[in-house]
C-alpha cells in the first residue's frame, strides 16, 4: 500500500517542515533563547510523517520530548509551536509547558510528556475513552528503545491487549538511550519481541522509509478502528544528531552517524522516490523552501510575541485556581 | 436519618454519581465481582456492568495513568489504589502526570480523576501496610486531598470529588470502614475547604482530620473531666485548607494542638502548625502541639505499634502541653 | 531426574510442615493472635518443598507474604518463624515484621515483600552481589501470576537477562490475583511467554508435582551456577483456600475448589508417589505426626515468649539509631 | 587548596572512596562512557571497569531495587538518579524497600545504599524536571538525607555517605554543578547531623540548605547594606537535622527564616518553622518566615519560572518580615 504522488510530496514537505523547525529551535537555543534542553528528531522524520498521514485529525497522539516532528507533522500550527519554544502567551502552551509538552487538542495532540514512558499507561486511557463513546478513533504513542525498558511500558502494554483498545504502540528504535547503546540496555534481537509478552500483533518496519512507515501504521490503524484492538509498532530509525544540544556523542563513531547520514536520511529517501516519479528537483526545492518561509514565519510570529504576564502562574492548575 | 458504615455511605456516594453522570466509571483490583477487599464497591459492577466497573491487573502505574487518559478525554474516572502505600508504584502517574497535565498544557486539558485510596495502621500489616501519605500528596500542587472521618462525611466528600475538575484523592482509613453514623438519605455534596467544628470548646484548639479526629473527641472527653473544654476542628480537606475556621478558633483559645496519624516529621501537621504561627502568632499563648506516628517504620508487634502511633491519651498530653498543665 | 525415596520422604516432611504451620496460624488468627491479614499457601506446598529440595543453604530466597511454605522448606526455624506470627520478641524479625516479612540470613532467606512483585528487583541485585564476588551461589524469587504484570517485574527480568545474574524468577501461577481470576489480567495463555521477551529460558511445571518441581529448579540452578544467567519458571498450582482469611471465594466456584482438592493435592500426590514406592502409611503419618508435633512446639514456644519492650521501636532503624 | 566545580568535587569522593572500599560500585543510566549527564561520573568506567561502574536500562526501580539487593549483600553501591523528579518511577523500592528492609527484619539485613541524585529549577526544564522532593524523603523513616551547597560540602558529604550503614540519598543542584570553590586535598568525611554556620550574624536567623543557601548568602548581603546582620545556617543534611545550631542562633536574633526552593506547602521548611517553635518559642520574637516555590507546577517560561522559584529578594522580604520591618 505505497503513497500516491500526492502523499509523497505532502509527507516530504512534513519531514522538510520538521527539520527545518528544529534546526531553527536549534539556532535560537544557541542564542539562549529556548531554554530547558532540546532534543531533536533529526533523521527521524519520516518516523513521524508516515504515521501522521496514517491518521485523522481527531485520531489522538501523545508523545515525548522528542516529539517537534510527530507534532508538526499531526497539524500543530507551526506558530503556536515557535511561540511555545520561545515561551510566549501565544504559544501551545502559553508557554507553561515549552519543547517537551507540547499540547493542541484541536488536532487530537496530547500533552507530550517528559518522564520516559509516561504517556503509555495514558495512551490506553484515552484509547479506551474512544471505545466507550462507540467512536473509531485510535490513539497512537511514540516511544523510543529505552522506553520499552520502563515498567510503565509493560503494565500499558497489558492493559491495552486485554481490554483490546484502539491504541498503536510506535517505538522508535533509534539504537540509544540517550548516550547508551541498545546492546547494553536489552538482549533482545527486534523490541517487537516485547509485544508476544502480550500476544499483541507487531511488525517491525524501515521507519526511515517513509511509504512503509505509512503502511505498518495504516495496517494497525485499520486493525483498530475494526476494534480488534493494539499494535506494537518497532520503527527502526536513527538520530543523526546528538540526545540533545550538548550532547558530545563519543559514545558512537563519527562513522556510524555518517553511514546513517548518506544513505539513510529519511528526507533524502523520500526526495529521491519522488525524482523517480518524475517530481522534478525544483518542486522539491519549491516544498523545502515552502518548510523554510512556515519556519521562518513562525519564528517571527513568536519573536513578536509577548510573554506571559506572571500572573498566568495561577491559572491552569486548578479549574476554578482555588489554591491554598 | 438511617445509620450507615462508612463503607456503605461510601457505596451510596459512588452509586448516586454513577446515576447521575455517565462518564463516571470505576477502576481498579477487585472491585467488581468481589466488590473491592474493602467491599465499598460491593454489588456495583452488577448494577453498572464491566465496562463502568473495571477489575484490572496488578498495575497500579498503568490503571491510574489509563484513568488519567480518560479523564483527558472526558470521562470522570475512578481509580482505586488498594493501600496508599502502593502509592509509590504508580507515583509518576499521580504527581508528574495527573498533578500537571492541566498546567503543563496551558489549559488545554483538564484531569478529573478521582483515587479513592485507604491509609493507616492498628491492624498489624507492618510496615508496608501502614503508612498515612496525605502529606506526599499535599507537597505537590494540582491534587486535592480529602479525608473523611465519619460516614457522612464520607458520602459528601466523594460525591464532591466527582463534582471537581481536577484530580482529586480520597483517603479513607481502614478502621474506618465499620464504623456507623447517620447519613442523610438526600445529601448535597460537601464542598471542599470547609473545615467542621466537631466540639466547640473554649480552652485549646486541637485540629486533625480521618480517624484521628476520633482519638480527638476521645481525648477532650478525657480533658474535659480534668477541666479543660476543647474544640476540636475536623478539617475534612488539607488542599484547599480552612485556615479561616482554624484561626477563628485559635483567636479564641490561643492554644493550639495538631494531630494526625502520618509520621509527626515532615507530616502535613507542621505545615498546619508553621500557618498558625505564620498566621496567628499575636495569639498563640504557646507553642502549636503536634502529634503524630513516631518517625520510624511501623512494626508488626501489638505493643510496638501502638507505642508507634498517635492515641486520645498522646492527644491530652499535647493539649495539656499546649495549656502549660502538668504532665 | 527424579527424586529418591528419601528425598521425596524429606519433599513431604516439609510439605506437612508448611501446612500444619499455616492450619495452626489460621487458628491463632481466629483466635485474635496473629494479627494483620493471613496469606496461606494450602495446596500450594510442593513449589515450595521442590524449589527448597534444589537449593543451598547459602543460596538466596525471596519470598513475598504468601511465603511461610517457601522459607519453612528452605529452613527457617519453625519457632522463630511461629513467634514472629505472635509478634514476640524471639520472632525472626523480632516481631516486627510479622507475617508478610519472615527473614533468616542464616538460611539465605531475606526479606519477605508485602509488596507485590516488591522483590523481584531486589533478587537481581542479590543474584549479581554473588556473582562479582566469584560465588556460584544463586538467588530465587517466589511471586504469582498476578505479580507478573507489574512494572518492576519486568524491569527486573530485562536486568536479570542484560546482566547475567544467577537468579531463578518463579512464578507460582495459582489462576488468582486476590479475587480476580487469570483471564481478566492477562491474554497470556502462559505467563512462561513473558520470559521471551528478554530471551529469558523459560519452563512451565506442575508445581503440584514436588518432583518436577524438584526437577525444574534444579536445571534452572545448574545454569545458574554455571554462569548461564536466569530462568523463568511458571509452577502451575492452585490455592485451596481463600486469598487470605475472611476471603469469601465467591469468584470461584466450590466445584473447581473441590476439583483441585480431590485431584491436585501436593501433599496427596507426593504421598501416593511414596505409597507406590513402599513406603508405608504408617510411615507417612509419621512424617506428618512430626511435622504436627514441631508446630505444636513452636506454638508453644511462640506463645512463652515476651512481646518485645517498646524501647526496640527505636532499634533496627538505623544503624546508630540517630533519629532526628 | 585549590579551586574545584562541585561536579568534580563530587568526582573526586567517588574515585576515593571506590579506591577505599572495593565494594562500592555505581549503577545509573549514561553514567559510564559518556560519564553521566552531569559529567559527575567522568572518566571512572575507563578506571574502574564497567562492572563497578554499571549502565543501566531506563529501569528506576528496576536498578534502584537491584541496588537495594546489592546492598543487603554486603555491597555498597550507588545509584545514580538522573533527574529527582524520576525518584517517582522508582518510589516504591526507595520508600518500602530501602527505608524498611532493616526494620521489618528486625535488624537482620542493613541498606548501605547511596542514591545520587539532582534537582531544582532555574533552567527552564518545565514542571516535570524541575522539582525538589526532599520532603518526600524526610517524611519517611529511614533514610539520611544531605543536600551540599558548596563544592567541599559536596566531597565531604558524599564520602560520609558511603561510611553510614543506612540508605542515604544526596541531593544536588543542577545548578551547582558548574560552580567553583574551594576544597582540600586530603579531606575527612563531613559528618551527618551538624550544620555550618555559613555566615554569622546577630539580627536574624536565616537556614536553608543546598542551592538556596548561595540566595541567602546573596539576601544577607543585601540585608547588611540595609543595616540588618543575618547569620545565614546551612543545615547540610536534613535528616539528621541540627536543630542545637538552629536554636543557639535563634536564641541570639529571636527571629528567623527557613528557606528552600521546594514547594513552601507541606516543605521541609514547614517542619523546621515548627520544631523552631516548639523548641524556641519564648525565643522568637516574630513568626517564623518560610520561603519556597510557589505551590503552582513549574512553568517552562522564564518570567512565570523566576517568579515560581524563591530569589534573594524574596528572602530579604522575608527577613525584613520577620525583623517587622516594612516592605
Ligand atoms: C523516567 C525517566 N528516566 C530517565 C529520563 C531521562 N531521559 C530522557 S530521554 C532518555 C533516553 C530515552 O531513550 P529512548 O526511549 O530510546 O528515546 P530516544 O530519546 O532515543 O528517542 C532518558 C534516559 C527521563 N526523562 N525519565
Ligand atoms: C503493589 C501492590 N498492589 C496490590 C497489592 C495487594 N495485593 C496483595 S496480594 C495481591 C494479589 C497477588 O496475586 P498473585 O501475584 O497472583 O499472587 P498470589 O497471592 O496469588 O500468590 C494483591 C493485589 C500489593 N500488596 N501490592
Ligand atoms: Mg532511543
Ligand atoms: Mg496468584
Amino acid at each position: 500500500m505505497g503513497l500516491t504522488t500526492e502523499q509523497l510530496k505532502d509527507a516530504y514537505g512534513r519531514m522538510c517542515l520538521a527539520r527545518a523547525f528544529e534546526r531553527k529551535c536549534e539556532e535560537l537555543f544557541m542564542q539562549g533563547q529556548v531554554r530547558g534542553s532540546l532534543h531533536m528528531s533529526i533523521g527521524q522524520e519520516a518516523s513521524a510523517a508516515g504515521t501522521a498521514l496514517a491518521l485523522r485529525d481527531s485520531d489522538l497522539l501523545i508523545t515525548n520530548y522528542r516529539g517537534h516532528g510527530h507534532a508538526l507533522a499531526k497539524g500543530i500550527s507551526p506558530r503556536a509551536a515557535m511561540a511555545e519554544m520561545l515561551g510566549r502567551v501565544t504559544g501551545c502552551c502559553k508557554g507553561k509547558g515549552g519543547s517537551m509538552h507540547w499540547t493542541d487538542m484541536s488536532k487530537g495532540i496530547l500533552p507530550a510528556n517528559a518522564i520516559v514512558a509516561g504517556g503509555l499507561p495514558t495512551v490506553v486511557g484515552a484509547a479506551l475513552a474512544g471505545k466507550l463513546d462507540g467512536l473509531d478513533r485510535v490513539a497512537v504513542v511514540f516511544f523510543g528503545d529505552g522506553a520499552a525498558n520502563q515498567g510503565a511500558t509493560h503494565e500499558a502494554m497489558n492493559l491495552a491487549a486485554i481490554w483490546k483498545v484502539p491504541a498503536i504502540f510506535i517505538c522508535e528504535n533509534n539504537l540509544y538511550s540517550e548516550m547508551t547503546p541498545i546492546g547494553k540496555t536489552t538482549t533482545n534481537k527486534d523490541l517487537a519481541e516485547r509485544a508476544a509478552a502480550y500476544r499483541m500483533p507487531a511488525t517491525i518496519v524501515d521507519a526511515n522509509d517513509v511509504e512503509a512507515m505509512h503502511a505498518a501504521v495504516s495496517e494497525a490503524v485499520t486493525r483498530a478502528r475494526r476494534g480488534e484492538g493494539p499494535t506494537f509498532i518497532e520503527a527502526k530509525t536513527y538520530r543523526l544528531v546528538g540526545h540533545m544540544i550538548g550532547d558530545s556523542q563519543i559514545y558512537r563513531s563519527k562513522d556510524e552517524v555518517e553511514e546513517w547520514r548518506a544513505q539513510r536520511d529519511p528526507i533524502r529517501l523520500a526526495g529521491d522516490k519522488l525524482i523517480a516519479r518524475g517530481v522534478t528537483r525544483a518542486e522539491l526545492d519549491a516544498i523545502s523552501a515552502g518548510a523554510d518561509a512556515t519556519v521562518a514565519d513562525a519564528a517571527a510570529f513568536a519573536s513578536a510575541s509577548a510573554f506571559p504576564d506572571v500572573s498566568e502562574i495561577f491559572v491552569d492548575v486548578f479549574e476554578h485556581n482555588a489554591l491554598n | 436519618m438511617r445509620e450507615l458504615t462508612y463503607a456503605q455511605a461510601l457505596r451510596e456516594a459512588l452509586t448516586e454519581e454513577m446515576e447521575r453522570d455517565p462518564n463516571i466509571l470505576l477502576m481498579g483490583e477487585d472491585i467488581g465481582v468481589y466488590g473491592g477487599v474493602f467491599k465499598v464497591t460491593e454489588g456495583l459492577m452488577a448494577r453498572f456492568g464491566e465496562e463502568r466497573v473495571r477489575e484490572t491487573p496488578i498495575s497500579e502505574s498503568g490503571f491510574i495513568g489509563a484513568a488519567v487518559g480518560l479523564a483527558m478525554m472526558g470521562k470522570h474516572p475512578m481509580a482505586e489504589l488498594m493501600f496508599m502505600d502502593f502509592a509509590w508504584v504508580a507515583a509518576d502517574q499521580i504527581f508528574n502526570q495527573a498533578c500537571k497535565m492541566r498546567q503543563m498544557s496551558g489549559g488545554q486539558v483538564k484531569v478529573p480523576l478521582v483515587i479513592r485510596t485507604q491509609q493507616g495502621g492498628g491492624r498489624g500489616n507492618a510496615a508496608q501496610h501502614s503508612q498515612c501519605l496525605e502529606a506526599h500528596f499535599a507537597h505537590i500542587p494540582g491534587i486535592k486531598i480529602a479525608l473523611p472521618s465519619t460516614p457522612s462525611d464520607a458520602k459528601g466528600l466523594l460525591k464532591q470529588a466527582f463534582r471537581e475538575q481536577d484530580p482529586v484523592v480520597v483517603i479513607e482509613h481502614k478502621l474506618l470502614y465499620n464504623t456507623k453514623g447517620d447519613v442523610a438519605e438526600q445529601m448535597d455534596p460537601i464542598l471542599f475547604g470547609k473545615a467542621n467544628i466537631v466540639r466547640p470548646g473554649r480552652d485549646v484548639t486541637i485540629i486533625s482530620y480521618s480517624r484521628t479526629v476520633l482519638h480527638c473527641l476521645e481525648a477532650a472527653t478525657t480533658l474535659a473531666a480534668q477541666g479543660v473544654d476543647a474544640e476540636v476542628i475536623d478539617l475534612r480537606t488539607i488542599m484547599p485548607l480552612d485556615m479561616d475556621t482554624v484561626l477563628a478558633s485559635i483567636r479564641k483559645t490561643n492554644r493550639a494542638v495538631v494531630a494526625h496519624e502520618a509520621h509527626r516529621n515532615a507530616g502535613f501537621g507542621a505545615e498546619i502548625a508553621a500557618r498558625i504561627m505564620e498566621q496567628g502568632f499575636q495569639h498563640l499563648d504557646a507553642p502549636v502541639e503536634r502529634v503524630g506516628a513516631l518517625d520510624v517504620p511501623i512494626a508488626y508487634s501489638l505493643p510496638l505499634e501502638s507505642a508507634t502511633l498517635p492515641s486520645p491519651d498522646k492527644i491530652v498530653a499535647a493539649a495539656r502541653r499546649a495549656m502549660r498543665m502538668e504532665a
